[in-house]
């Protein structure tokens, strides 16, 4: 409801005097909780006011006929109930440019697809599982492994959020063992012998900026800041500081070398969101 | 208006009418046979003769004829006279159409703001914000809201709200600033000078001279909701250091 | 005047490319400004009067003037007013202060109009008005579109070929070709009652505004606004289809219509059935015989270095339609 | 393998490192379109047709003050190996619908035509790589031959690396291998801002900054193509107008 002109005009005011309406400074992100639920591979991230819901689970199943050697990793992603982009986009005005009524949910469906769309690409483009190390037996049996990240509270920059919550309970979840010997395969259950963690290559961790009329930028936008940014651009990096995956899509266009200051200060606070989720994991 | 012991009811609770007569004796002492109207208030209504409460909260009473219910809640339910802050959304033949938060949007005339006439009317953009009142809310037509005293004729600060900074907050936190007995308001008021408006809608109006302190007086006013009053002075205290 | 002034770009300008960067000249049609320099937003010539520049393009939609003389086909009829769709960038609204059960008899949903714009509204939507002796319904014909840019901003746009065909030119670029309208009937009847003429040629509301109630025109004046098409001979056919052809030729050639290129096109088409004209070679020849003096247009040296796949008109996007040179 | 050969460093289609797929583009293809545009890069083929500006059809789109662009996209089933009838909102078509939609609102000015709507309708012939790309050109093209006005070109290129030395425009062979990133990057020509840019595979940070630099000399030429054939196509219809 807090959609209208004067809040738009209040935040590209004080962002053109370096003021937050949050309080935060240009490049701070909000403050990070990760709490880990007491089943393996369910995980609950709080960044700031947006809440999302991680959980993994497995099962056994054949492999597809073109990669026999591969396990399947399937990534879902869920935005109803109160988690959903439609609250609060009744409200229109030239602020988001938008219109009551359906246009304002074809935006916030094209936004929710946009979102799992590329939560889906980091994650598979980073290779964070290693879809070998699921293979049980080649062209038979292999591991399906599942991510559901539910999308809880609507607080801004839903896919920084996503992504953390994605990445924890991949890292925090324990799978059964499997013995192979020769012919015979084992697969111990979870009373019998403690379940073993998934290979996870790499974290990565994703920083989304908004940035607004001539070039002013802020990481992790909130809520506000997202319904009035001129466009955004996400970058996601993995542990060992190397680019996986960059998304500018839409937006005013901006300079080159905006977009190579936001890749220096991603490195620098993908380092931080990583060593916090290690932290939390431990 | 509330009594020494606030008696706290959850939906479903039967009310015996006693509570207001018996309030009553204890200040007036005179005994009040027969049968007089009872007016119910918001958060409770009237099923098979008996009284029920369909919220959680504190019971109170006007000690003559009404009852209500204070309970604190998020969706607005438009009264008349409540002032209220709502952003416009569409602009209508005769006037525009404003959403306060409530079910539908409310129509708000072109006339009724203060010296309008057919030919020079305000020109409001859609997505500017209003400060009106409730002139008309009953359950089955849009609310009708207005920008102008109807007595006096005068504005009175109803009207276009330009620049400034809404925030939203729950409708008993608003219903507190708007009394003015909160006390983060003179706290702010000692340090910086800023203009306030509040909506009983769940919407409050804040303007003070620059961005920053405007972003300062808006965040204290929206976190001292819950905060005992001592932390209320402690929290200013290092909020106004940082100026 | 154009000495001090700073250099200036001629001819075509593509779109994004610079027009000049002295604040002297005044930013017009198809230009945007950005920081201090004009820029052209569209293609095509850049045109200068005096400090005012703009671009003109050949290819825009039809925006309409006041003044022009638009073909359109009613879309809606309602809310105290008929909407005419007249190809522009909004539906173009006529007004009328009866109610909708009255309003049906003088123009319902699909019937072609034949209107002057009144008025621009700041969205682009247009204000059409009837109010002269020849507009109004257009009947007994066919409709085809053409491109704008090439119907010329003249005074006379009813063309009345000696066939027996007229041919109602739209400024928008929608072109009716019906059976040639006889006019006598009107004038006999009506010169004695000026009043009268007034009345049922003029718009609604100037007639209610003078107080009389809107008088019914009765039935025998009925035809200015019934939609019935009256049976025509073949012959009268064969000519309007060959006349619709011809012009379908023009736009795609994108000569500019005015009678003299549309007779010219339709005698060198008579050598020819109707259904061939559609033809890419027949056409090409009618391009090619057109190479006569008066009309200078040397279509020759046009055709051959312009070669368009002309789309037969039966069939539909033939394979044909993307062969590139 | 994908180099062809290793001293002459050329690629599988014989095409050296910083060499384009052969572009050829017409504009006024389609008859009863405002503009249209047909654009041919390597063995991508890609039609395009526009309508509008027009009156907005759904009621929503007739609020705003802006033009309203919807954008579809369609494959048809025969424009890869395998036939497969693929609908208009499979995820992957959508996607790239509105990446071009979000490309061009902020291009097209569109304070022009309020309460109106533009159609774009991109259909995919055949696709051999660089799909987003060249739907981006083609519809750039088809806007400009509507007469839409646009702030400045949108030219849009592929680039990658391949045995680790950047390649410009790359193929649907080189794009889906295994261990080579690309990148897809559309750009203002005038300013040389970036509209877009999409990274899906991991690459090092300072191996990008040359990369983006060959996409944008790229893009440049691509710039040079579209402009030599804007400029024949109008200067034709010069010449049989004035004739």
């Amino acid at each position: 409801m807090e959609l209208n002109a004067n809040n738009q005009k209040f935040v590209n005011e004080s962002l053109k005097k370096g003021f937050r309406v949050d309080g935060r400074g240009i490049y701070d992100l909000r403050n990070l909780k990760i709490d880990l639920g007491n089943q393996y591979g369910s995980v609950e991230v709080q960044l700031g006011e947006t809440r999302v819901h991680a959980k993994t689970s497995i099962e056994l199943a054949r492999p597809l006929p073109d990669r026999p050697s591969e396990g399947i990793f399937i990534i879902s992603v869920d935005f109803s109930g109160p988690g959903s982009l439609q609250q609060g986009e009744k409200v229109s005005g030239p602020a988001s440019g938008v219109a009551a009524g359906s246009d304002a949910e074809g935006r916030a469906a094209a936004q929710e697809v946009a979102i799992s769309r590329l939560l889906e690409k980091i994650l598979k483009s980073t290779r964070v599982v290693d879809v070998e190390s699921l293979c049980i037996s080649v062209g038979e049996q292999v591991w399906r492994l599942r991510v559901d990240v539910h999308f809880l509270d609507y607080g801004g920059n839903y896919l920084d959020a996503g992504i953390i919550a994605a990445v924890s309970s991949l890292s925090h979840f324990r799978r059964p063992e499997v013995l192979k010997v020769g012919e015979t395969t084992t697969i111990y259950s979870v009373e019998e012998r403690a379940p073993v963690p998934l290979s996870i290559n790499n974290i990565p961790a994703c920083l989304t900026f908004a940035y607004f009329e001539n070039e002013l930028l802020v990481l992790d936008p909130s809520y506000l800041e997202e319904k009035f940014m001129s466009g955004s651009i996400s970058i996601a990096i993995n542990s060992n500081s190397e680019l996986c995956c960059i998304s500018k899509a839409g937006g005013i266009a901006i300079e080159p070398d905006t977009v190579n200051l936001c890749i220096v200060v991603a490195i620098e606070k993908a380092k931080f969101l990583i060593d916090a989720i290690r932290s939390a994991l431990k | 208006m509330t009594s020494k012991q606030d008696l706290f009811v959850v939906p479903g609770m039967e009310i015996d009418l006693g509570l207001i007569t018996g309030i009553k004796d204890e200040n007036s002492q005179t005994e009040n046979s027969e049968e007089s109207a009872v007016i119910l208030g918001p958060g409770l209504f009237e099923k098979n003769s008996k009284i029920l409460s369909f919220a959680a909260g504190n019971i109170a009473t006007n000690f003559k004829d009404t009852i209500w219910v204070n309970y604190n809640k998020k969706r607005y339910i438009p009264e008349v006279s409540e002032s209220i802050i709502g952003t416009v959304v569409a602009r209508t033949a005769e006037g525009y159409k404003v959403d306060i938060g409530s079910a539908q949007p409310a129509n708000l005339n072109g006339l009724s703001f203060e010296n309008a006439t057919k030919r020079n009317r305000p020109n409001l953009s859609v997505g500017t914000i209003v400060y009106a009142k409730v002139v008309l809310s009953n359950k089955y037509i849009e609310p009708e809201i207005e920008c102008f005293n109807r007595n006096t004729g005068k504005a009175d600060g109803y009207g276009e709200l330009e620049d400034g900074f809404v925030i939203k907050a729950s409708l008993g936190y608003c219903f507190k600033l708007f009394k003015g007995t909160a006390l983060i308001l003179e706290l702010l008021g000692n340090h910086i000078a800023y203009e306030l408006a509040v909506g009983l809608n769940g919407f409050v109006w804040v303007k003070a001279g620059s961005p920053e302190t405007t972003i300062l007086v808006a965040n204290a006013i929206k976190n001292a909701e819950h905060l005992s009053e001592s932390d209320c002075a402690l929290m200013v205290k290092q909020l106004v250091s940082f100026l | 005047m154009s000495s001090e002034s700073g250099p200036i770009s001629k001819g075509i300008v593509t779109t994004g490319s610079l027009i000049t960067r002295d604040g002297v000249f005044m930013k017009g049609h198809g230009t945007f400004v950005e920081n201090g320099e004009i820029y052209a937003s569209i293609t095509g010539t850049v045109e200068r009067i005096n400090k005012l520049v703009s671009v003109t393009s050949l290819r825009q939609r039809y925006s309409g003037e006041i003044g022009d003389i638009v073909v359109g086909r009613i879309s809606r009829v309602g809310l105290k007013r008929w909407l005419v769709n007249v190809n522009g960038r909004q539906d173009a609204r006529r007004k009328s202060a009866s109610d909708e059960l009255q309003m049906r008899k003088f123009f319902k949903e699909g019937d072609v109009v034949f209107a002057e714009v009144q008025s621009v509204f700041v969205d682009g939507a247009l204000s059409l008005h009837t109010r002269s002796l020849d507009y109004g319904k257009l009947r007994n014909g066919v409709v085809c579109y053409v491109s704008p840019a090439l119907v010329v901003r003249s005074r006379s746009h009813l063309i009345s070929l000696h066939c027996g065909v007229d041919v109602v030119l739209g400024v928008n670029g929608c072109i009716h070709i019906g059976k040639h309208r006889v006019f006598s009937h009107l004038q006999v009847d009506s010169d004695n009652d000026e009043a009268y003429l007034k009345d049922e040629q003029s718009s609604l509301e100037s007639n209610t505004k003078a107080g009389n109630s809107s008088t019914l025109p009765n039935n025998d004046y009925s035809d200015i606004y019934s939609d019935v098409n009256d049976d025509i001979d073949i012959s009268t056919r064969t000519n309007i289809s060959r006349v619709h052809n011809c012009i379908v030729i023009l736009d795609r050639l994108f000569i500019r219509l005015n009678s003299t290129s549309i007779n010219t096109a339709y005698e060198q088409s008579l050598q020819y059935f109707v259904p061939e004209l559609l033809k890419q070679d027949v056409a090409n020849e009618i391009a090619e015989s057109r190479d006569n003096k008066n009309s200078a247009m040397t279509f020759k040296l046009l055709v051959n270095s312009v070669a368009y796949g002309i789309l037969s008109r039966t069939d539909d996007l033939s394979a044909q339609r993307y062969t590139i040179e | 393998m994908l180099i062809f050969s290793e001293y002459l460093g050329l690629r599988i289609d014989g095409r050296r490192a910083n060499e384009l797929r052969k572009i050829t583009c017409k504009t006024n293809v389609i008859d009863y379109t405002d503009g249209s545009a047909y654009f041919e890069q390597g063995n991508t083929k890609i039609l395009v047709g526009i309508l509008g500006p027009r009156e907005a059809k759904q009621r929503s789109a007739s609020q705003t003050t802006q033009v309203t662009l919807n954008v579809e996209f369609l494959v048809s089933p025969f424009s890869s190996v395998e036939r497969k009838k693929r609908s208009k909102y499979d995820r992957r078509s959508v996607e790239i619908a509105t990446s071009i939609k979000q490309t061009f609102e902020h291009v097209i000015i569109g304070q022009l035509f309020p309460r109106s709507q533009i159609d774009i309708f991109i259909h995919l012939l055949q696709q051999d790589g660089g799909v987003l790309e060249a739907c981006i050109n083609a519809t750039c093209l088809a806007l400009i031959d509507a007469g839409i006005p646009m702030t400045d070109y949108v030219c849009a290129i592929n680039a990658g690396y391949v045995d680790d030395s950047p390649m410009l425009d790359l193929n649907m062979v080189e794009e889906a291998s295994f261990d080579t990133p690309n990148i897809t990057i559309a750009v203002l020509i005038r300013s040389g801002k970036i509209c877009l840019l999409q990274l899906e595979s991991t690459l090092a940070v300072d191996l990008l900054a040359p990369v983006l630099e060959l996409a944008k000399t790229g893009c440049k030429y691509i710039h040079s193509v579209l402009d030599s054939t804007i400029k024949e196509s109008t200067q034709s219809m010069i010449n049989s107008v004035t004739l």
